[in-house]
C-alpha cells in the first residue's frame, strides 16, 4: 500500500491571513526564527499497491480539478512508500 | 404570468428557503432543484443559495460545482440563462469558472455576520436592472471566506468592463480585491454576490428591504424578454 | 482475543475487574452483580459505569430534581415534560415548541473548538429526536477574567467552535451571555440552548416497541471518539496490544449532522419512526438500554453490524463510543425499505443493528455470542441515587455579617468617568466582537437577536405567531444566597421576555455547580433547586427539562453557583415586539420598578474587588405584576430595556447606542441609581401621549414608575455630566478587540 | 534561505470530516484511486540561512504549542533547501 501525497499551496502573490495570523503570533510567543509564513493543506491518499503512471495522472487530474483551485492555488504531488 | 425561478438545494445549503421566499415575495414562483438532477424543471432563473455545501471543509464551493444540476447550469448559463449566486451560490460561480476570481479566508479570518453597506456599481445586470446607479444599500453579510481575490489582469477586465456590480462602504469586511462584493460575467446574465439579499427583504427580519430588488429586477427582465 | 462473554462471565465468577478505573464505586459493583446474579461482562460492566455515571444517571441531583415535579405547576401547556430528550410545550395554532441546555464544559477546556461545536452538535439532536426542525440556537458561556491567559486560550477556540458548528448547521444564533469571572479559570462553562418546533402530532419519544421491529442505527461511522476511560478496560481486559490512549475529544462534523437533520425530517414527515433517540453522552449504551426501558419489551442487538470509522474498536468501545453525529430509530419492518431510501438520498449511512424482541432483557451480541444480558431499566433508570451530605459554607454568614465600600463618583466628570469605566468592562462591553461571529438571519426568522433582551423567531409567516427566549443567571448573587439567586435568574429571565413583549410559558435550566462531594457546594446546588422549584411554582411556570454538570473546579476551588435559566415565552405577532433601542428622539424614558442601593453582587462591585453581603431577595409577586404590566402595555412602548448587570448606567448607554439617539435624564442619588441592580426594573420609551395610560397601567398593577427623562440629542445627559454618543461608543465597544484581536 | 515545513495531520483515530469529503467527492467525479484520504495542514516558514540547531529546536516547540494541537494532531518538521 502507498501513499499519495498531494500539497497545495495559495499561490505566492494571493494573500494568506491564515499564514499571516501564524506569522505574527509566533513572536508574540518569544519564537523568533520565521521570516515568513504561508498556510496551505496536505492530502494523505491512500492507494492499493504501487500507482500505476496511469493512476498518477489520475491523481495528477483530481488535484488540478477538485484538490486545488489553479486560479489562487499551486499543488504538488508526492508518492511515499 | 408568473416566472419560475430554481432554488438549487446542494446538500449543505442553508438558504435555499429563504432565497425561495424572496423570489416569491418578488413575485416568481420559486422552484427547489435539487443538487444531483440535472433537470431544470422548466425554470426561467436559477438562484445559488448560500450556506456550507458539502459542508465546504475542501473550499467553499469546489465540490458543489461537480453536482450534476451544475452541468445544466453552466450549459445554460453559456446561453444568457439568468443565475444569481450568493455567497455560497456565488463560491459555486467561481468555482465553475462561471465567474472569475476566488473567495478566500475573511483577512481576520473570522466569521463574519454584519449588516453591511453597499453601492450598487452596476445597474445593466439581470439582477441590478431595478437599482438606480450608484445606489446604497445595506444588506447582510455573513460568511467566513468572503475575501473576492483574482489576478491584476482579470481585476484590470472586471472593473474596465464595468463588472463589478457592488462593492463594500464604509467597512472592508474580508479584505477584497477593490473593496469587491459582487461580479457579473460578461453577459450580465450571471452575477455572484457574497451578502445575502434574500435576508434584507421583510423589514422586521433584516436590516432593509433593499435585498428585494436583486429579485424584483431579475422578474423584470423576464417580463420583457 | 477472547471475547468475555455472558457464559465466561457466569463461568468465571472470580476474574477481577477494573471497576473503580471506571469510576464505580464498591458498593456499585456489588449491586451489578446482584442485578445480574453473577458478575458483568467486561461489555455489561462498560455500560453500568458509564450509565451510572454523574454524567448520566444524576445520582448526586436526582433527590433534589425531584422537586421540579413535586412542586410543578400544571400547566395546560406542557406537553412533555422531564424525562424525555427536551420538554414540549404548546404555543397554539397547533405548534409545539421544544427547547433546552445542556453543557459542554470540560470538553471545551480541553479543546475549545470541538468541545464547544460538539456541544452545539449534541443539544441540537436533543431538539431533532423530539421530531421538532431546529430553529435557534443560544449560548451562555463564563470564562475567568477576560485578560487572564487561559481565558485568550479559550475564548476565540469555543467562540469559533459553536460558530462553526451552528452557522453550518443553518441555525440562527439569538442569544446567550458572556461572563467573566476568576472562579471559572481552568473551568470555563460553555453552555449551549436549542429551540425546535414541530406541529403536535409531529411529536416522537425515545420508546422502542412493537415486537419485531428494527432498531436503525444512522448517521456517522462509529470510531474511538470520548471513550478515553473504557479503553483502559478494553486494554486491560484484552488486547495490550491496541492504540493504548484513545481520543477523550470528540471531533465535530456539522455538514454531517445538516444532513442527518434534512433526513431525519424527511423521515418525520413521512411518519417512519416508532421511537427514536439521539447518542450523546455513553452513546450506544444510552441509547439502547434508554430505548429498550422505555419500551414494552426486550432488544437484541448484533453489535458487529455496527459500521465502524475505526475496525479495531473492542465491543466494550463500540457500546461506550461517543462519536458525533448518529441516530437511533426504532421503525417497523414495512417501513424500512421507504426509511433506507430517504438514508440514501441524503446520503446517509444506516444499518439495521437489531430489534425489539417480546422478552424483557436487553441483548448485545457480537458475532452471535452473547456479551450483554440485562434489564434495561436497571442500566437507564435504576442507577445509584446518592443522598450527599450538604452543608451550608462558613463563608455565607461571614460576608452576610460583613460590610463593603465602594468608592462612589459625585460630581458630573466622575459621573462621567465612572459610567465610561464601567461600559469598558468585558461583563458589560459590547459584545459584538463574539456575536458577529455567529449568523443570526439564516432561516429568515429572526425578529431580534442580540444584544436584544431576548432572542425572538418567526414561527408562522401568515399568522405572525413567535416564540421568544432568554438565558440568565446572576452568579454572584447565588453565590450570596443560593436560593434567591436562582429566583432572581429565573425572575430576570421573565422580565426579558416581557420586556420583548412575550408572555413567558415555560422554563429550562442548566445547572453548573463544582464538586457535589464537596458539602458545601451540595448545599449551593439543595438551596438553588428549592430557589429554581419554589419560583418556578410561584410564576406559574412548568419547568420542561434541563441539565446539571458537576465537578466544575480547579483544585478545592468551585466556580461560582452557576444556574442559567432559560425562559420560552410566546408572542401572537412578532410585528408587535419592542425593540431596546431608544427608536427617536422626544420620547419620554421612564423606569419602570424602584432600586435600593445595596450593590452587593454588583458589576460596579466587582470592578472593585467586592461581592458584597447579601443578595437582593426576590419578589415575585411583584416580578408577575410587572410581567403583565409590561405586556399590557407593549403597545404604548416605543423601546424597553431591562436593568440588569451593570445596572440602569448599562441599560440607559445600550438603549442609547442601540440606534445611537442620545437621552438626558435627570437621576437623584445618582450613583446608587445608576449602579445598583435592583432587580424587577425595566427602563422604557413613551410617547408623552400615553402618559396618562402609563399611568393607569402602573396603578393597574401597584408598580412604580419614574419619568426620569426625555430621548435626543447626541449625547448621554446624566444630570451635569455629558457624554457624547461618540465617547460611549468607543469606550463599549473598544474592550473585546482589545482583548482578543 | 531555507525553508522549514511543517506538516500537521490529525491522529488516525481522530474523526477527519474534511478528508471524509474529499474521499467521497472523489469517486463521484469519476476517480477511484483512493482507498482513504486524510486532510490536514502545511506550513512554509521561511527562516534566514541555515536553521541551528538551537533554531529547530524552537520550531519544535512552535509546532507542538502553535501549529498543532497534541490532543487531536500530530506534526512533522522536515527542513527544505
Ligand atoms: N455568547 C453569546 N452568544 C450570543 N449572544 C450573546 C452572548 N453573550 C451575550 N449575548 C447577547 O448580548 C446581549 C446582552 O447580554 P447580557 O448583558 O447578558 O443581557 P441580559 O443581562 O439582558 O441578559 C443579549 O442579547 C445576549 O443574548
Ligand atoms: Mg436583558
Amino acid at each position: 500500500m502507498a501513499k499519495i501525497i498531494v500539497e497545495v499551496m495559495l499561490k505566492p502573490e494571493i494573500l494568506d491571513p491564515q499564514g499571516q495570523a501564524v506569522a505574527s503570533a509566533l513572536p508574540r510567543l518569544g519564537f523568533t526564527f520565521a521570516k515568513s509564513v504561508r498556510q496551505g493543506k496536505r492530502f494523505e491518499i491512500e492507494v492499493d499497491g504501487d500507482p500505476t503512471p496511469a493512476q498518477m495522472a489520475e491523481v495528477e487530474k483530481a488535484a488540478e480539478t477538485l484538490l486545488s483551485n489553479p486560479v489562487i492555488e499551486t499543488y504538488v504531488v508526492k508518492v511515499e512508500k | 404570468m408568473s416566472f419560475r425561478v430554481g432554488v438549487v438545494t446542494f446538500p449543505g445549503s442553508l438558504d435555499d428557503r429563504d432565497a425561495a421566499r424572496a423570489v416569491e415575495m418578488a413575485g416568481g414562483i420559486a422552484v427547489p432543484l435539487f443538487h444531483a438532477s440535472d433537470d431544470l424543471k422548466e425554470v426561467q432563473a436559477v438562484v445559488l443559495p448560500g450556506g456550507f455545501s458539502y459542508g465546504d471543509y475542501l473550499r467553499c464551493g469546489a465540490i458543489a460545482r461537480f453536482a450534476p444540476i451544475m452541468n445544466s447550469i453552466v450549459t445554460a448559463a453559456s446561453h444568457g440563462f439568468p443565475v444569481l449566486g450568493i455567497c455560497n451560490g456565488f463560491q459555486v460561480l467561481c468555482e465553475s469558472h462561471l465567474l472569475p476570481g476566488a473567495l478566500t479566508r475573511n483577512s481576520n479570518l473570522h466569521f463574519l455576520c454584519r449588516d453591511q453597506k453597499l453601492k450598487i456599481e452596476n445597474t445593466n445586470t439581470v439582477w441590478t436592472s431595478g437599482f438606480k446607479p450608484g445606489q446604497e444599500i445595506v444588506i447582510p453579510l455573513k460568511n467566513g471566506e468572503g475575501s473576492f481575490q483574482c489576478d491584476d489582469e482579470t481585476l484590470k477586465i472586471l472593473e474596465s468592463e464595468g463588472r463589478v456590480i457592488a462593492r463594500y462602504v464604509d467597512f472592508d469586511p474580508n479584505g477584497s480585491r477593490n473593496l469587491i462584493a459582487g461580479i457579473s460575467n460578461e453577459r450580465g446574465n450571471v452575477v455572484g454576490l457574497m451578502p445575502h439579499p434574500e435576508h434584507a427583504i421583510e423589514s422586521l427580519m433584516g436590516p432593509s428591504t433593499d435585498g428585494l430588488t436583486f429579485f424584483t429586477s431579475a422578474l423584470q427582465q423576464l417580463v420583457g424578454r | 482475543m477472547a471475547l468475555d462473554t455472558v457464559t465466561i462471565a457466569t463461568q468465571n465468577p472470580d476474574t477481577t475487574q477494573p471497576f473503580a478505573e471506571l469510576g464505580l464505586k464498591d458498593d456499585e459493583y456489588a449491586r451489578i452483580k446482584t442485578i445480574l446474579g453473577r458478575r458483568p461482562t467486561s461489555s455489561e460492566l462498560a455500560m453500568y459505569s458509564v450509565m451510572w455515571s454523574e454524567h448520566c444517571s444524576y445520582k448526586s441531583s436526582k433527590v433534589h430534581l425531584k422537586q421540579f415535579g413535586e412542586k410543578a405547576f400544571k400547566s395546560d401547556a406542557l406537553l412533555v415534560g422531564i424525562g424525555e430528550n427536551a420538554g414540549v410545550v404548546d404555543i397554539g395554532q397547533n405548534y409545539a415548541i421544544t427547547f433546552k441546555i445542556e453543557s459542554h464544559n470540560h470538553p471545551s477546556f480541553i479543546e475549545p473548538y470541538q468541545g464547544a461545536a460538539t456541544g452545539v452538535g449534541g443539544i441540537v439532536r436533543d431538539i431533532l429526536t423530539m421530531g421538532a426542525r431546529p430553529i435557534a440556537i443560544m449560548d451562555p458561556l463564563r470564562f475567568g477574567l477576560a485578560d487572564a491567559p487561559d481565558t485568550r486560550r479559550v475564548l476565540p477556540g469555543i467562540v469559533a467552535g459553536i460558530g462553526g458548528y451552528g452557522n453550518c448547521l443553518g441555525l440562527p444564533n439569538i442569544g446567550g451571555e458572556i461572563v467573566f469571572d476568576e472562579t471559572y479559570a481552568g473551568n470555563p462553562l460553555v453552555n449551549a440552548l436549542c429551540v425546535g418546533v414541530m406541529k403536535h402530532e409531529d411529536i416522537k419519544l425515545a420508546t422502542a416497541h412493537g415486537t419485531g421491529n428494527l432498531v436503525v442505527l444512522f448517521g456517522a461511522k462509529t470510531g474511538g471518539d470520548g471513550i478515553g476511560g473504557v479503553s483502559v478496560l478494553a486494554s486491560e481486559t484484552f488486547n495490550a496490544a491496541k492504540p493504548t490512549k484513545r481520543p477523550s475529544v470528540q471531533v465535530g462534523d456539522p455538514f454531517a449532522e445538516k444532513v442527518l437533520i434534512e433526513c431525519c425530517l424527511e423521515i418525520f414527515k413521512a411518519d417512519l419512526v416508532i421511537g427514536i433517540q439521539d447518542l450523546g453522552g455513553a452513546g450506544l449504551s444510552c441509547a439502547t438500554s434508554e430505548l429498550a426501558s422505555a419500551g414494552s419489551g426486550g432488544m437484541q442487538i448484533n453489535l458487529e453490524k455496527v459500521p465502524l470509522r475505526d475496525p479495531s474498536l473492542s465491543p466494550e468501545e463500540i457500546l461506550m463510543s461517543e462519536s458525533q453525529e448518529r441516530m437511533c430509530a426504532i421503525v417497523a419492518p414495512e417501513k424500512i425499505k421507504h426509511f433506507m431510501a430517504i438514508c440514501r438520498k441524503w446520503d446517509v449511512t444506516a444499518t439495521v443493528i437489531g430489534e425489539v424482541t417480546s422478552g424483557e432483557r436487553l441483548h448485545i451480541t457480537f458475532n452471535g455470542e452473547l456479551i450483554v444480558d440485562v434489564p434495561p431499566r436497571t442500566v437507564a433508570h435504576d442507577g445509584p441515587i446518592y443522598n450527599r451530605p450538604i452543608k451550608k459554607p462558613d463563608y455565607v454568614d461571614q460576608l452576610a455579617k460583613s460590610t463593603f465600600e465602594v468608592p462612589l463618583p459625585t460630581d458630573a466628570d466622575e459621573v462621567k468617568a465612572a459610567v465610561l469605566k464601567l461600559i469598558a468592562s468585558p461583563n458589560i462591553a459590547d459584545k459584538s466582537w463574539v456575536t458577529s461571529q455567529f449568523d443570526k438571519y439564516v432561516q429568515g426568522n429572526t425578529v431580534l437577536a442580540q444584544p436584544e433582551d431576548s432572542g425572538l423567531i418567526r414561527i408562522d409567516e401568515e399568522t405572525h405567531l413567535g416564540v421568544a427566549v432568554s438565558t440568565d443567571a446572576n452568579a454572584r448573587w447565588s453565590y450570596l444566597d443560593p436560593y434567591e439567586g436562582a429566583k432572581l435568574a429565573l425572575a430576570e429571565s421573565c422580565r426579558n421576555i416581557a420586556t420583548s413583549g412575550a408572555k413567558p410559558l415555560a422554563v429550562t435550566n442548566c445547572l453548573n455547580f463544582g464538586s457535589p462531594e464537596d458539602p458545601g457546594v451540595m448545599w449551593q446546588f439543595a438551596e438553588t433547586v428549592r430557589g429554581l422549584a419554589d419560583a418556578a411554582l410561584e410564576l406559574g411556570l412548568p419547568i420542561t427539562g434541563g441539565n446539571v454538570s458537576f465537578y466544575n473546579q480547579t483544585g478545592s476551588v468551585a466556580i461560582l453557583p452557576t444556574p442559567v435559566i432559560g425562559v420560552l415565552g410566546v408572542i401572537q405577532d412578532v410585528r408587535k415586539r419592542t425593540p431596546m433601542g431608544i427608536p427617536s428622539a422626544d420620547l419620554d424614558l421612564y423606569v419602570i420598578g424602584k432600586y435600593n442601593g445595596n450593590l452587593s453582587g454588583s458589576e460596579w462591585a466587582h470592578l472593585h474587588g467586592e461581592i458584597g453581603n447579601a443578595s437582593p431577595v426576590a419578589d415575585l409577586n411583584m416580578e408577575k405584576r410587572l410581567v403583565n404590566f409590561l405586556l399590557d402595555g407593549q403597545p404604548i412602548f416605543e423601546s424597553a430595556h431591562d436593568v440588569s448587570n451593570g445596572g440602569l448606567a448599562a441599560t440607559l448607554v445600550e438603549s442609547v447606542l442601540k440606534n445611537k439617539i442620545g437621552a438626558r435624564v435627570d437621576l437623584n442619588d445618582v450613583a446608587n441609581a445608576l449602579f445598583s441592580e435592583t432587580p424587577g426594573r425595566v427602563l422604557v420609551a413613551i410617547k408623552s401621549s400615553a402618559t396618562n395610560e402609563i399611568v393607569s397601567l402602573a396603578g393597574k398593577y401597584q408598580i412604580p414608575i419614574y419619568k426620569i427623562g426625555t430621548t435626543g440629542g447626541t449625547d448621554l445627559e446624566i444630570n451635569q455630566a455629558v457624554i457624547s454618543i461618540e465617547e460611549l461608543s468607543k469606550a463599549h465597544t473598544e474592550t473585546f478587540p482589545k482583548l482578543f484581536g
